[in-house]
């Protein structure tokens, strides 16, 4: 957390009391409401201008596995049977077309937490992106190599749960 | 009846002519037949212009120092769009047309030497996991999975701390961080290619190795990866863009599109065109090469070729 | 006298379900317009094997599947009509090729969603299709069961409302009754009646379908169906199945959220009950374990018995069989044909049976028509087409099947035409021995040539026969 | 021989699981002579693929020997080398004929003496070379050929294919699916070989150029002597073209003999069922219809692999107490339902099952009754009560080896064995 962001908060000047150095969880663990709304009101842009830009990608992503899965016997069959247009696409063609999706999904995270760096610059938002910035600017290997460590460890995290709701989805893979 | 026949040879060499020019046409076609990915190529062809002439013949245009950026101190505050700055000026009173067409030069001869490299290492590596597979495989695409698993951008600024922050440092930086996408991509195309027959043909007419990877394989993985570089090109330079802005670019007064971004950034309240007109050639090109990769696309897709 | 008794018999059996008449079909594609079909007359009767015998690309799969109306969107209907039930469902597609000046793909999938939802109604119900490939026509994600009962959901979800509210409405007494009727009649009408009277017919299948049983002894089978009478129900489910079974469709208030749900769960159960019985008909062993299972966990065979029954349960009147074993080994495929066979035998369904192997076609079909080139060039029954091949392509076709009992074998010399720029008069003419020069000018139309036997050939122009 | 395959192995690994085995190809023995055209008739699965692949070492046995040109007497002196597990003699002669140890020029010489044409023509050609460049691609690779020669060479195999010289110009995909494989058919032969495998070289095509490429096949054979390996699901190809025909199920061959005696008087129960399968015009055989799938080659079924799905299986085919349980508890809950009460079928272990709650004459007499329809209860041996419990107990079962017939014939089946003995 941003020393100097943080300095004049009452409850940082007990110097022990910021657990998770996470200000909106911070603040709701001291109960200050007033610095957690607004807290949570810098959050909303940054994390809209990165859901965009992974709903991009997600989009184009999807359009491509659904033309190819439209283009499957399995949902032409389903036509065959008089199951519903909509069914067939909800149910036949949309599961199919997510898988490859979900595979992807991790690779995609990557490139979001990528984007905190940025944004994080932009919108001062102090969070590992920008102490990871400050730490770059300001030669601080020790804060490079453990925000790279952070970030790896996300993404390991990550690509296991997604492995998971693979393994949900699809019946043919068992571990 | 031998001398008629070789004739025949040569009228029939005319004649398949037109045939391969049917499918060039036909490729040519359906690339034109999407608009959207027609104006992709024209924006991307201004782009690959200014930086041709700006890196061989800068000469031509009336710039005295076409590799820096001209700040006038006289008059710092960012000026509004006139008909003396079309596109209004930025911090220390540089005019920010002039600066984007030096500074296009910069992104994108940087997009091209880092998009090529790690494409040619990524399909080396990936054809070489996929042909041999075992244990080969096993160990580059772990090796892949590990560098590919970190944040590109946070990759190439803990690499670009080790190695110092150049302007070829960050190329390395991301050259690292690129390859990775390659050797995956490479590895699924050449998966498919490597089932065909043909490749299995080849083997039994005692081909070597290193020959059907390189007479084979290679040229029938290419068009795919070719159309994931136009696509990249694209993302590279926001890359590249988002590193300058952070403040990754060694020498102030370099003239580079999100360099330009952070110069206007203290101004965005009083001066948003300082910020927004750079900003906005960063994504036109994002979204020219993305059009354009989709148009290729299409052209190598069986299925949209054959289709309308 | 006699015979002709026959014939009027027969043609009143015979009446076509679907009429297929001079139907032309392009796909508009870049490399040019793509002439699939170019006027096929063809009939499929009630209750009969048609055999459809072709090459590849000569438009047989596109006839089964334009019959089911699944073409894509760049086919545009340029002639003629299919009439299913008399209706011919893919007309607006015609209409509007022929109002368009300019064939827009765009906008004939704009029409072809409206078929499709027209069409859904009779899919699965009066006319199903099997598909070639066992691999890729069960959707991967879901259970086998859960395929087979979807097309009971949509389309008779009467049936299942009948077949759960049967068992509840069932008094030991009715049951008691029931195996009395079966023990005395066997399966008839009396039973029927029986059930009928007592306002338990959905029992029907149940029960019919435990005492066709062979695994089972008669006494097992007693208990068994002894058991399926007085199920608990509660109030509220009882209330929407009553309404589902007065209406035999789904009522509005399926689509909202979660008594969707509930009507949705309740009657999957039954058509997985209903699915494992039909399978247990259908000769496979340890069907009730098999509804439960992922297409994946089959072989090849088994894939393509659940896939007939998808295209069975609903008892439809017309199955098309697009290639059903050619993906299959020889003794697989020898199984499913004697299990078509047998479907031939217990259900009054009529098939089209689509194949590149005539010696599938002749263990199967009663009729067979030879298609080439978008086009039907000889049509009759399975005897005269074997016995007295009239179309010159048909008898080169003949020669150059291998057989076991070794004969000499001729291929057909040349190419299929370009269905891109076909020629102008009779497709075959390329290839074939007899050309004239009238087959030039123009396209010969089917002849008579004997009792139910059709060419296309000018060869038997002016009342040769 | 031009070639000799003994007690041929290929096990594929299965991946993701350990220790689980493909058994694709298992103790295969085949020979081929010079200038015959050898049929191999097989379901998808059965390994025919892999058997070829494996003869021209596209693929690395797992173990076993190939011997290529080898004559007639030292093969016979290598089997007996084997019986006797001679190690010396069999080494003498690995060393001289196996194409094991081939390595670099001994190598590229042997594959100009081999070829092979696949299945599918689309996919068998490379899309972005010429059809120059494919014919010429094993003249120049083993070396057979070197400069202008080679493109003269590539006009006499187009002429030879019947297939118009201009050709050699086009790509691939500018060509019907039957010109190429005729120009599939051009490469493997380009070399003048002495063997050539077909894999399947017709089943992708229809049956008016299937006649056609068979016809070829013929016209070339007579003209170059050429020892062909057709492999083929489909047996009238086979009885069109071969002069002897290997029968294979599940990794193992079944029968082999001559063309006209293994058609006509099939002698394992696989062959006649598989022969009685093909659908024909005219029905003269009566149909066998096999019950179930083919084996899982992970797993394969102990003793005769076809033992599961044979309608004359004997008590010892291989019946496992795994196999004979579904059957008794069938018996007990159809037929027999009210001879048993709380009757229960447990498997003790390979060879014996406990059957709780029944009594062993009432049993006996069953499964007395009941053996000719239900084969997996042939294999019961022993009946024993004991106190309200019976034990079964199956005989051991035996795995069946090739045993020679008269002329030339072949049958990996129990019933000969027995009748020999």
């Amino acid at each position: 957390m941003n020393p100097y962001l943080v300095a004049g908060l009452p409850w940082y000047k007990n110097g022990i009391s910021y657990p998770t150095h996470i200000l909106l969880i911070d603040a709701l663990i001291h109960e200050d409401w007033v610095v957690a709304g607004n807290a949570f009101l810098h959050l909303i842009m940054p994390s809209l201008t990165l859901a965009l830009g992974v709903m991009a990608a997600l989009v184009r992503l999807m359009r491509g596995t659904m033309l190819e899965t439209l283009d499957q016997d399995f949902v032409n069959f389903a036509r065959a049977k008089g199951v519903p247009e909509k069914v067939v696409i909800n149910l036949y063609a949309k599961n199919n077309a997510l898988l490859p999706v979900i595979t992807n999904f991790g690779y995609l995270v990557a490139g979001l937490l990528g984007g905190v760096v940025v944004i994080e610059d932009v919108f001062d938002y102090p969070g590992i992106g920008m102490w990871l910035t400050d730490a770059m600017i300001n030669n601080d290997m020790g804060g490079i190599m453990g925000g790279t460590l952070l970030f790896g460890i996300i993404l390991v995290v990550t690509s296991l749960v997604l492995d998971i709701i693979y393994a949900k989805i699809d019946p043919r893979i068992r571990y | 009846m031998k001398e008629k026949m070789s004739k025949k040879d040569m009228t029939d060499k005319n004649e398949i002519k037109p045939d391969r020019w049917r499918e060039l046409r036909l490729s040519l076609q359906v690339f034109f037949s999407n608009k959207a990915a027609v104006a992709g190529l024209v924006i991307f062809l201004f782009y690959f212009f200014d930086a041709l002439i700006l890196q061989f013949f800068p000469q031509i245009l009336p710039f005295k120092h076409p590799y820096s950026l001209t700040p006038n101190y006289a008059d710092p505050i960012p000026l509004p769009p006139s008909w003396k700055h079309p596109f209004g000026t930025t911090y220390p009173g540089v005019d920010l047309l002039r600066a984007v067409i030096k500074s296009i030069r910069l992104d994108f001869w940087l997009s091209l030497e880092i998009v090529i490299p790690g494409a040619i290492i990524g399909l080396i590596i990936g054809i070489i996991a996929t042909y041999f597979g075992g244990w080969i495989d096993e160990v580059l695409m772990r090796i892949t999975d590990i560098v590919f698993s970190i944040p590109y951008l946070v990759l190439a600024i803990a690499i670009g701390y080790v190695l110092g922050r150049t302007l070829n440092s960050m190329m390395i930086a991301l050259i690292l961080v690129w390859w990775p996408l390659y050797a995956r991509y490479a590895r699924s195309v050449t998966l498919e290619t490597k089932e065909l027959t043909f490749i299995e043909a080849a083997r039994a007419s005692g081909t070597s190795n290193f020959k059907i990877m390189f007479k084979h394989i290679l040229p029938n993985s290419l068009p795919p990866v070719f159309v994931q570089i136009s696509l990249d090109l694209g993302t590279i330079m926001l890359t590249i863009s988002a590193l300058a802005f952070i403040g990754f670019l060694p020498a102030a007064n370099l003239p580079e599109l999100g360099y330009l971004t952070s110069l206007g950034y203290n101004y965005i309240q009083t001066a948003p065109w300082a910020m927004i007109i750079p900003g906005l050639f960063i994504v036109l090109f994002a979204l020219a090469v993305n059009l354009m990769g989709d148009g290729f696309r299409d052209v190598i897709d069986p299925r949209r070729r054959s289709e309308l | 006298m006699s015979y002709k008794m026959e014939t009027s018999n027969l043609s009143s059996n015979l009446a076509p379900i679907v009429k297929v008449e001079n139907f032309h079909l392009h796909y508009y594609t870049r490399r040019g317009v793509y002439k699939a079909l170019n006027g096929v007359n063809l009939e499929i009767r009630k209750g009969e094997v048609l055999g459809v015998a072709g090459e590849s690309g000569c438009g047989k799969s596109t006839l089964g599947r334009s019959i089911m109306g699944l073409i894509p969107r760049n086919a545009a209907v340029v002639n003629g009509r299919i009439l299913v039930d008399g209706k011919d469902y893919l007309k607006p597609l015609n209409d509007y090729y022929k109002k368009a000046k300019k064939f827009k793909p765009t906008k004939n999938a704009d029409i072809l969603k409206k078929v499709n939802e027209e069409m859904s109604s009779i899919r699965g119900q009066k006319i199903s299709m099997v598909f070639q490939e066992p691999m890729t026509t069960l959707n991967p994600l879901l259970q086998v069961g859960y395929q087979i009962a979807e097309v009971l959901y949509y389309h008779n979800p009467g049936l299942l409302a009948s077949r759960r509210l049967s068992r509840h409405r069932a008094t030991k007494e009715d049951m008691k009754n029931i195996i009395k009727i079966l023990k005395e009649n066997g399966i008839n009408e009396k039973l029927t009646d029986y059930l009928k009277s007592r306002n338990i017919l959905g029992l029907e299948d149940q029960v019919i379908s435990i005492w066709r049983r062979k695994d089972l002894h008669d006494l097992k089978k007693e208990q068994i169906i002894e058991k399926l009478c007085c199920e608990p129900i509660n109030s509220f489910t009882k209330k929407y199945l009553e309404v589902i079974e007065k209406e035999n469709k789904l009522p509005n208030f399926s689509r909202v959220p979660i008594i969707g749900r509930l009507v949705k769960r309740e009657l999957f159960k039954e058509g997985y009950k209903k699915a494992s019985e039909f399978l247990g008909l259908l000769g496979i062993p340890n069907a009730d374990k098999m509804v439960y299972m992922y297409p994946h966990e089959l072989s090849g065979g088994q894939r393509q018995r659940i896939v007939i029954a998808i295209a069975m349960i609903n008892n439809p009147e017309l199955v098309i069989l697009d290639e059903p074993t050619s993906a299959l080994d020889v003794t697989i495929q020898a199984q499913i044909l004697e299990l078509i066979k047998e479907l031939k035998e217990s259900t009054n369904s009529s098939y089209m049976f689509i194949s590149h192997d005539l010696s599938v076609l002749a263990e199967v079909s009663d009729r067979i028509a030879i298609m080439y080139a978008g086009q039907v060039v000889e049509v009759g029954k399975k005897e005269n087409i074997f016995d007295q091949p009239k179309h010159p392509y048909t008898q080169m076709l003949m020669e150059a099947i291998p057989t076991i009992e070794v004969h000499e074998l001729k291929g057909i010399k040349g190419e299929v035409p370009d269905m891109r720029n076909p020629p102008k008069g009779c497709m075959f003419r390329d290839r074939c021995p007899y050309a004239m020069p009238i087959c030039a000018e123009k396209r010969p139309d089917l002849i008579k040539v004997g009792e139910d036997h059709y060419v296309a050939c000018f060869l038997y122009e002016g009342g040769k026969s | 021989m031009i070639i000799a395959a003994r007690q041929l192995s290929k096990f594929f690994d299965v991946k993701g699981v350990k220790n689980a085995k493909i058994r694709a190809v298992e103790n295969v023995n085949i020979e081929i002579k010079e200038g015959e055209i050898v049929g191999l008739v097989g379901e998808s699965g059965s390994g025919k693929s892999t058997l070829g692949r494996l003869l021209i070492r596209l693929i690395e046995p797992t173990s076993g020997e190939i011997l290529y040109n080898i004559p007639d007497d030292e093969l016979d002196e290598f089997d007996i080398a084997l019986k006797n597990n001679d190690q010396n003699a069999v080494k003498k002669i690995v060393d001289k004929y196996s194409i094991m140890r081939l390595h670099g020029k001994e190598l590229k010489t042997f594959r100009r003496n081999v070829g092979i044409v696949f299945q599918d023509p689309y996919s068998s050609l490379d899309p972005r070379l010429k059809i120059e460049d494919i014919i010429a691609e094993p003249i120049v690779e083993t070396g057979f050929l070197k400069g202008p020669k080679v493109k003269a060479r590539v006009l006499e195999l187009l002429d030879e294919v019947q297939l118009p010289r201009e050709f050699s110009y086009r790509f691939p995909h500018e060509l019907s699916g039957g010109q190429r494989q005729r120009v599939a058919l051009a490469r493997g032969i380009a070399t003048n070989p002495k063997l050539v495998i077909l894999d399947e070289p017709t089943s992708a095509l229809d049956v008016s150029i299937q006649a056609e490429i068979l016809e070829l096949l013929k016209e070339l054979r007579k003209k170059y002597n050429m020892a062909m390996l057709l492999i083929t699901h489909n047996i009238s190809v086979v009885s069109y073209m071969a002069d002897r025909v290997f029968v294979m199920y599940a990794g193992k061959i079944m029968e082999k003999g001559n063309k006209n005696d293994i058609i006509k008087n099939p002698e394992h129960p696989y062959t006649q069922a598989l022969i009685s399968a093909v659908p024909q015009i005219k029905r003269v055989r009566q149909r066998i219809i096999l019950k179930g799938d083919p084996p899982n080659l992970i797993n394969p079924p102990k003793g005769c692999r076809f033992h599961p799905r044979c309608p004359v299986a004997l008590p010892i085919c291989g019946w496992t107490a795994d196999e004979v349980k579904p059957t008794l508890e069938y018996l007990i809950s159809s037929k027999y339902f009210t001879e048993f009460s709380n009757t229960k079928v447990e498997v003790k272990d390979e060879l014996e099952l406990t059957v709780y709650n029944a009594k062993a004459d009432k049993l006996r007499e069953i499964i007395n009754i009941e053996k000719e329809n239900l084969r997996p209860l042939m294999s019961i041996k022993d009946i024993i009560d004991e106190n309200g419990n019976v034990t079964l107990k199956l005989y051991k079962y035996e795995t069946p080896e090739l045993i020679k017939l008269e002329n030339g014939r072949e049958v990996e089946c129990l019933l000969f064995s027995k009748f020999k003995e």
